[in-house]
């Protein structure tokens, strides 16, 4: 026992550990007992028999990788041994910019108000999701009901205070004004849809 | 065989040729969708199916097809600031070897891109966040809310007349042509198309051949031409003979 | 060195290449060698020779998980015997095949990048709008700015590292040179010359 992988690699149950192995590796979620069953079509016991080896193989105090069992089944973390490396990993330095899709993205719902992802794509000629889902991510912007009514409409996302801290706003009222550009909302959008449409023919 | 007649079956196009131009040039059809190559085909089908070389008729396509990818090209291509049409032949024909060379390695790189993906089909990794992963915190830099006014503006701002100008310039509308033909024939019963065309830039001598279809579909005027490549008299209805009427007639039957 | 992990855990680097190993599970991305140093703040050789070991221990046919050299950084993998597993539990990034357009454009985005939609359809001869939206949402590529960003010009893309993960490359430099895909120019140039000079005489 001093050396488990000396034996996986004698046991029969040697190559179902390693399809656990890749198995885990690429889960996004604890994967429970049952969909290792399914996905390796093995059975329960030997399927066990497997994680019992691997929990030894990917022990605390062994190796980097750890296998644990959650609530929701097995999964792969970081040894608590590595915890300070993977701080650093992961405290990402401070970011300076936006892209410019984020930007345009957030420019448009500061200035427009509450605007659907559809309409975001009309004004940039191109389409937004990813842009809306980072922003909303850094909790930048939030949704705001959905267009005409409960059902069925597109979601509008509107800025969030948080938006109003990073830019140092005190309310959206605050934004820089327009100078050139129609100061009033629906005309601002209406010359934002002409000058797209101009764009894109 | 009967070049307007060609009959078509494109993804954009179903119907005679004569009628596909004529939508291209009410702007009804997008050239964009039209599949000149499948009408190449079509054409090409139909003449094998003949024992005979009909000179009469691939002149005719020749031309047809020139205007319509001359048209299409243009539609594609209108900012290009280099116009192949105002370059020497050798010129031009070395822009057009490099643009097709540089499109069949883009094919190529594509396949050796299909080719990849199935050989790596068995490679699986994860996608997105570890499921026992500490959360990230994406911090971010206090932003100057001048860049959003700035962003808005530069959404806003108008894209620039000057290309807009310049298409206009090298393709002159249809219009212009119906018109000058028009008043030719008010003054004399018939023309010499060639020599009309004196002096125009290729783009322009595309565009009066397409507006002289355009007058014989609506049947103002009959087309006639002595032999291939000799010139094409142009003249009023009613001045020209019966027979002449009569192809004349067949022909917007079909094209209505 | 029959066996690599015996010879981990007898080797001084032991430590660092159990750290790099769960960096290397939680890690949401390829890490670049610069990433492992600072995130281990170990010197360049060390982590160096650590992922050597590393790849010796976790090489397809020894293990489930295989490290592998991909997108500019070091990355976890499940091994390709696993292959048929995965796919009953998990969709691959590129499920089905790409369309012909797809394969077109990403090949002109992969080569000529960052490059916008008009550009492509300008080599392409027809427009890339679906093609580019696709691409997009699979991951495969992504905007870069805007073309001549005084103006609002057209929105640039470029391929993404998911683009190189897919395809398994370990950089854009590894596609195939452009000048060894045949082009055929010489032959092209001779039959546009011979009817220039037709049309000439």
């Amino acid at each position: 026992m001093e050396r488990p992988l000396r034996l996986v690699t004698a046991n029969p149950l040697d190559q179902l550990a390693r399809t656990i192995e890749a198995l885990l590796v690429v889960a996004n979620a604890p994967l429970p007992v049952e969909e290792l069953i399914a996905a390796t079509e093995d059975d329960q016991e030997r399927v066990e028999m497997a994680l019992g080896l691997l929990a030894e193989r990917y022990h605390e105090g062994r190796s980097g990788i750890v296998l644990e069992s959650v609530a929701g089944g097995w999964a792969f973390r970081a040894s608590r041994a590595a915890a300070e490396a993977c701080g650093r990993l992961f405290e990402r330095p401070v970011q300076r910019g936006l892209s410019q899709a984020s930007l345009e993205t957030l420019a448009i719902i500061a200035y427009l108000g509450p605007v659907t992802r559809p309409e975001i794509a009309r004004i940039r000629g191109v389409a937004a999701d990813s842009a809306v889902a980072g922003l909303t991510e850094r909790g930048l912007i939030t949704e705001a009901g959905r267009e005409d009514g409960a059902h069925g409409g597109a979601v509008k996302y509107k800025t969030t205070p948080m938006f109003e801290r990073v830019f140092g706003l005190e309310s959206l009222s605050e934004l820089p004004r327009l100078d050139d550009l129609p100061g009033d909302v629906d005309d601002l959008r209406e010359r934002l849809h002409a000058v797209a449409e101009q764009r894109s023919a | 065989m009967i070049v307007r007649e060609l009959d078509l079956d494109l993804d954009a196009f179903e119907g005679p040729f004569d009628l596909l131009l004529t939508l291209v040039l009410k702007e009804e059809v997008d050239l964009a969708d039209v599949d000149v190559a499948g009408i190449v085909v079509r054409f090409l089908e139909r003449l094998a199916e003949r024992e005979e070389l009909d000179l009469d008729a691939c002149g005719e396509f020749l031309v047809l097809v020139a205007a319509l990818l001359e048209l299409k090209a243009r539609g594609l291509f209108e900012d290009e600031p280099a116009e192949l049409a105002d370059l020497e032949p050798e010129e031009a024909a070395e822009e057009l070897a490099r643009r097709l060379a540089e499109y069949r390695r883009m094919k190529e790189a594509a396949g050796w891109l299909a080719e990849r993906l199935s050989t790596e089909r068995d490679r699986f990794f994860r996608i997105g966040p570890a499921p026992l992963a500490p959360q990230p915190e994406r911090r971010l830099a206090p932003q100057d809310p001048e860049a959003l006014a700035n962003v808005v503006r530069l959404l806003a701002a108008e894209p620039p007349t000057v290309s807009l100008a310049h298409m206009e310039l090298r393709f002159p509308p249809v219009a212009q042509f119906l018109e000058r033909f028009r008043a030719l024939l008010t003054r004399r019963s018939r023309f010499d198309f060639d020599s009309e065309l004196d002096g125009l830039s290729r783009a322009e001598q595309a565009v009066a051949f397409l507006a002289l279809l355009e007058l014989r579909r609506a049947n103002e005027i009959s087309i006639s031409q002595a032999a291939p490549f000799a010139p094409i008299r142009v003249s009023r209805v009613g001045e020209e003979s019966a027979a002449v009427n009569e192809r004349t007639q067949t022909w917007n039957a079909r094209s209505a």
